[in-house]
């Protein structure tokens, strides 16, 4: 491992103290977890994706445990962008936290709505465009599985968000994430996130019915680390800009994993349910030892696509 | 109550008894500086780091003085078991208080708690609390469930003036569940002007909702969801709500555990 | 649950005598695990996957467990087709198993020479193509990503295998694995098998290289059971042939989801190495409860692709 | 050896006995029809049916009598600190005797035996199984540790005819590794002739071949690899030998354990 030479690195022209980021969702607007995690210790929190107007999330049961997993089909139930930029950013901004936005993609219009609404914060310098939630009708995964609509959605934000820089959060439910990772990197984007969670689903105990009225849902935890570490990897292999990691991270030395594959920072997701100390204990290794050299591939016969 | 009180703690269990086949209560030491609690607000607990489930489990306070911390933990799966196997001396990594509303105080006439299971927890805590605040109110407790063995008589103790028990097998008190219980007070009028508050399972309170709400306007019930965050942030514990004539998700956890009975939309309720 | 009106089934011209297989590679060619598992009371032995030519396998290290998962990079070793007919094959069926024999899909040349020898055999009756190997260079995972190539490869296999049923193993790396089926089914297969391991990597405990050379390996095993579950669920309100299930099964209890999530039998394979008496178990519980239905998808907002 | 001969068996531990800061000796009933077992053949236990790890973890049989089954086992993460924390009376899921190949007994001249920390324990199996079967060799033991708190002296009894230690902080025997050991007993002219038979750390086992090896033509090695199946099915513990001018992969659990030490193409050796 390398020294830390200071721990602070930019994305495009955001700069952030550290490393250590917290992902969209499970952390909600930040605030929640006001009192459990130091959020002003951390290099970002990447706030609950927000779409133009509110939505009200899934019907039925949004969670259920699997081995070493959770699905979720939450449904990006979320204030709209109204309330989000009225009420939630500034009290995750008092709290000391320094935010990424997450912003939704649904379909073209409202998409271009909150792009134009985003434009106008000027306290707002970094989004991550949520281009593959699994959980959603329109938009969400449809769009992140198609690099040619990625490609238009990232140059879309690009051209709206002048001076922000734009992350571009990628599902793992493709062929090939990379091909996506590049038409991403292609229009512009500042910087990937990957991954989202996998696509997956579970049954009641009687077996009566799917535990999720949408059926299909969305795996995260420890389950999914192998798959967004290989992620990773691949992608850090097929773009310039920085990749940020997040997938099954549950310890320190999972971080280091993701550092190793080639990420420029990482997120964590579903363990500060169980662990909310977690974030920081990272940023404080990081401190304490610096941040994991990232392996050459030369030495590795990789398979083919 | 505020949200900012609430603390992750490394709780240490002071001692652990099987009250019935099933249930058990834990009582550990309150944690220095774990914030005093309203009935209805409950602790989660990550109940291994090494071995499953991965979540934590969330149990209702069901006392907390200024020494201990009491659960009534009911054996239903992994989680649960591992609870009821700690043993005294041993500690495990509990947040809490949590959740964002109370059991109201009764104001006027006397209180009916109707407990169903170890839906007992959170009515025994607000009896004990409204006692200790010197409430006159009476406090009747209507309390059911499956069989005499799992009637958990010990926990009750002298906060309530008046006990009613039912099990569905007629193996102690009133042969049946405790709605019918609750019916039959009523028919005898002793119910009138009264608050209910309830916890219990969800065909249980969904059941006194539809067989007695309209006599009850002041009905108010602690629920219990799936949870992952338990702080209000993943939004995943939620319940549709009647608000204003269209349905609103809460979060179980923040937004309750207690609601106003006749605004849960029960019959969109699943999972 | 339907009562069991007798296990036994069908897929094409095959028979089989309950609805629970052992699926390819962890159980090798059958005969390894004599005395642990009851291969004569198992509906199928679904054979390690075999090349025209012997494999030996990838170099370095070829296992890593995960949070409830394991990574292998086994990459197809195995005896070639001429010691299998001669020595495996009689082995198995002479411990009184119902093999299907597995088929890897390399090249054009030597998949065209592998199914050519296989047509010979007539002990053989039902074949399983193995399209989605992702440890292995040529063939494999890259021919079962593209369904003309899928489909190329079936109808091979069901113009020289005349009178053998044919199965075909997806791969769940793919961003429709319906369409992949519909592939499989329009070019003639018999039934689907869903899913091959899902695409992941991990570390050396030191940080200082990947656990595999390849650096990708196949991970399975209970944390990918949700993942194989929703693939199964979508392929068969895809297509009208079988789905047989595969992918993390560890208890009868996961082995009913299957079922109910529409396949017509299972394969379990991780679990033998920690349960070998699962299979079995899995057998008796089908026949003492009957085999559960397929949940009905009518009442269920599915998500779009 | 048969391998039809291995089976699955719930094991009960008769006793459990901690010999230093990592290793603890645990003793099971034999199982009913457990298998006699060749030294160098190894058990594989499934630690927990509810907690990870995942796949069974590998054991060399120690020993092996009428009535009991012993094993050695060094905590070195999560499988093998649950195994030392079993107590008297558990009972775990065992399959064995497994391995394809054992160490041959000695033919002509003196059999020296050469250790590295658990790489003991199949050593013992082979000395005192070739004592019980009266074979009149001299053998001889040179075992190497970390220390002398790891040095388990307490398991060699008298089943070898002479011991040597070496440490690598010189706390005890031999200031070194055990390599040097064998090399310092070589130039004094005392293993001329003689079998050696090791087993040990990866890189002790290479040492001896690359610095003794010509001088050792029979030299057999027991074998260590990560394993799934234990059985020869899944191909995952190979590990690459020389045979015929190149190189093939064979199954540590069914092709070995026992291996000749100057075949392994070690330097293609990893994971
Ligand atoms: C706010 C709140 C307060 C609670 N208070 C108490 C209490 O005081 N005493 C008590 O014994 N239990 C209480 N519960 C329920 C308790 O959290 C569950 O019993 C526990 O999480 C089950 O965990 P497990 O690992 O043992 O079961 P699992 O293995 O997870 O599940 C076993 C069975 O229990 C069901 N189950 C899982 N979670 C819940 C849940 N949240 N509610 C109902 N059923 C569930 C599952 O569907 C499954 O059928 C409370 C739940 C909530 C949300
Ligand atoms: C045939 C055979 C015989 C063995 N005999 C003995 C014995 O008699 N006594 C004994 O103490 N151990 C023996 N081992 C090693 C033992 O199996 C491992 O120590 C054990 O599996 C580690 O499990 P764990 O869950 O505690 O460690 P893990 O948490 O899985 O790993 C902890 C560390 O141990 C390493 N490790 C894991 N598996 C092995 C392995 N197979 N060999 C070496 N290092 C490993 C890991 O890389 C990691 O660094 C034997 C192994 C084999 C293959
Ligand atoms: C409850 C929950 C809600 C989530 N909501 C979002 C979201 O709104 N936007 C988003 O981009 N990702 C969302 N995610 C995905 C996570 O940000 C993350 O990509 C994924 O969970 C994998 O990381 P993990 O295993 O660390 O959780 C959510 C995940 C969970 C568990
Ligand atoms: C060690 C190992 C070897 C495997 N080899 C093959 C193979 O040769 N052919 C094949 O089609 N699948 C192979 N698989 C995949 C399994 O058949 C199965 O599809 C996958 O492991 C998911 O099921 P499981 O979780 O029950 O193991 C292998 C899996 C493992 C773990
Ligand atoms: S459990 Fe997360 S919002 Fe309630
Ligand atoms: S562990 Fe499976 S072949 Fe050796």
């Amino acid at each position: 491992m390398t020294a830390a030479k200071g721990q602070g690195f930019a994305i495009g022209p955001a700069s952030f103290r550290n490393r250590v980021f917290l992902a969209s969702g499970p952390a909600g607007y930040g605030g929640e977890y006001a009192g459990l995690i130091g959020l002003d210790r951390l290099g970002a929190v990447v706030t609950k994706t927000i779409t133009i107007e509110p939505r009200a999330g899934n019907p039925g049961r949004r969670l259920q445990e699997t081995s070493a997993g959770l699905l979720n089909s939450i449904g990006l139930e979320n204030v709209g962008a109204a309330v989000f930029f009225a009420d939630k950013l500034p009290a995750l901004i008092a709290a000391g936290a320094r935010p990424i936005v997450s912003l939704g993609a649904e379909e073209w219009e409202p998409y271009c709505a909150l792009l134009d609404a985003t434009a106008l914060r000027v306290e707002v310098d970094a989004v991550e465009l949520n281009l593959s939630c699994p959980n959603v009708e329109c938009g969400g995964m449809a769009v992140g599985k198609d690099p040619a609509l990625v490609a238009r959605y990232v140059r879309r934000a690009k051209d709206t968000l002048i001076g922000k820089a734009v992350l571009v959060k990628l599902t793992p439910n493709v062929s090939d994430v990379a091909s996506l990772a590049r038409a991403a990197e292609g229009a512009g984007a500042d910087a990937v996130t990957a991954i989202n969670t996998v696509v997956g689903m579970e049954f009641l105990d009687d077996l009566g019915a799917p535990v999720f009225r949408r059926v299909s849902a969305g795996l995260s935890g420890p389950a999914i680390l192998p798959i967004a570490l290989e992620a990773v990897w691949r992608i850090a292999r097929s773009v310039a800009i920085p990749v940020v990691g997040v997938g099954g991270i549950s310890s320190v030395e999972d971080a280091r994993k993701f550092f190793a594959a080639g990420a420029a920072a990482v997120q964590v997701g579903t363990a500060i349910f169980y662990d909310p100390g977690l974030p920081e204990r990272i940023v404080e290794a990081l401190e304490a030892e610096g941040i994991p050299r990232t392996i050459g591939s030369d030495s590795f016969c990789e398979g083919g696509t | 109550m505020s949200p900012e009180t609430k603390g992750r703690f490394a709780a240490r269990l002071e001692s652990r008894k099987q009250l019935s086949p099933s249930c058990h209560v834990l009582i550990f030491e309150r944690p220095d500086s774990f914030s005093d609690a309203r009935p209805g607000q409950f602790v989660s607990i990550r109940v291994s780091e090494t071995a499953p489930p991965l979540l934590r489990r969330p149990y209702s306070i069901m006392d907390l003085t200024a020494r201990s911390l009491s659960l009534l933990v009911k054996v239903v799966g992994r989680g649960s078991a591992a609870l009821a196997a700690l043993d005294k001396g041993d500690t495990v990594d509990l947040i809490g208080p949590l959740g964002g509303t109370e059991f109201p105080a009764p104001r006027n006439g006397n209180a009916f708690l109707v407990a169903g299971g170890t839906g007992l927890a959170p009515l025994v805590f607000a009896a004990r609390t409204w006692r200790r605040e010197g409430r006159s109110q009476e406090m009747c407790l209507l309390y059911g469930a499956s069989t005499k063995d799992e009637l958990l008589e010990g926990l009750i103790g002298e906060d309530f003036c008046e006990c009613s028990f039912s099990t569905i097998d007629g193996s102690s008190g009133h042969h049946g569940d405790v709605v019918e219980l609750c019916e039959n007070l009523m028919e005898k009028g002793r119910m009138s002007g009264a608050m209910l508050y309830s916890c219990g399972p969800r065909a249980m309170v969904r059941a006194l909702v539809e067989r007695l709400g309209s006599r009850f306007p002041e009905h108010v019930t602690s629920l219990e969801s799936v949870m992952a965050c338990g702080v209000g942030a993943c939004r995943g514990c939620t319940v549709p709500v009647r608000a204003g004539g269209k349905i609103v998700f809460k979060a179980v956890c923040s937004d309750g555990t207690v609601f106003k009975a006749n605004d849960v939309a029960w019959e969109e309720w699943e999972g």
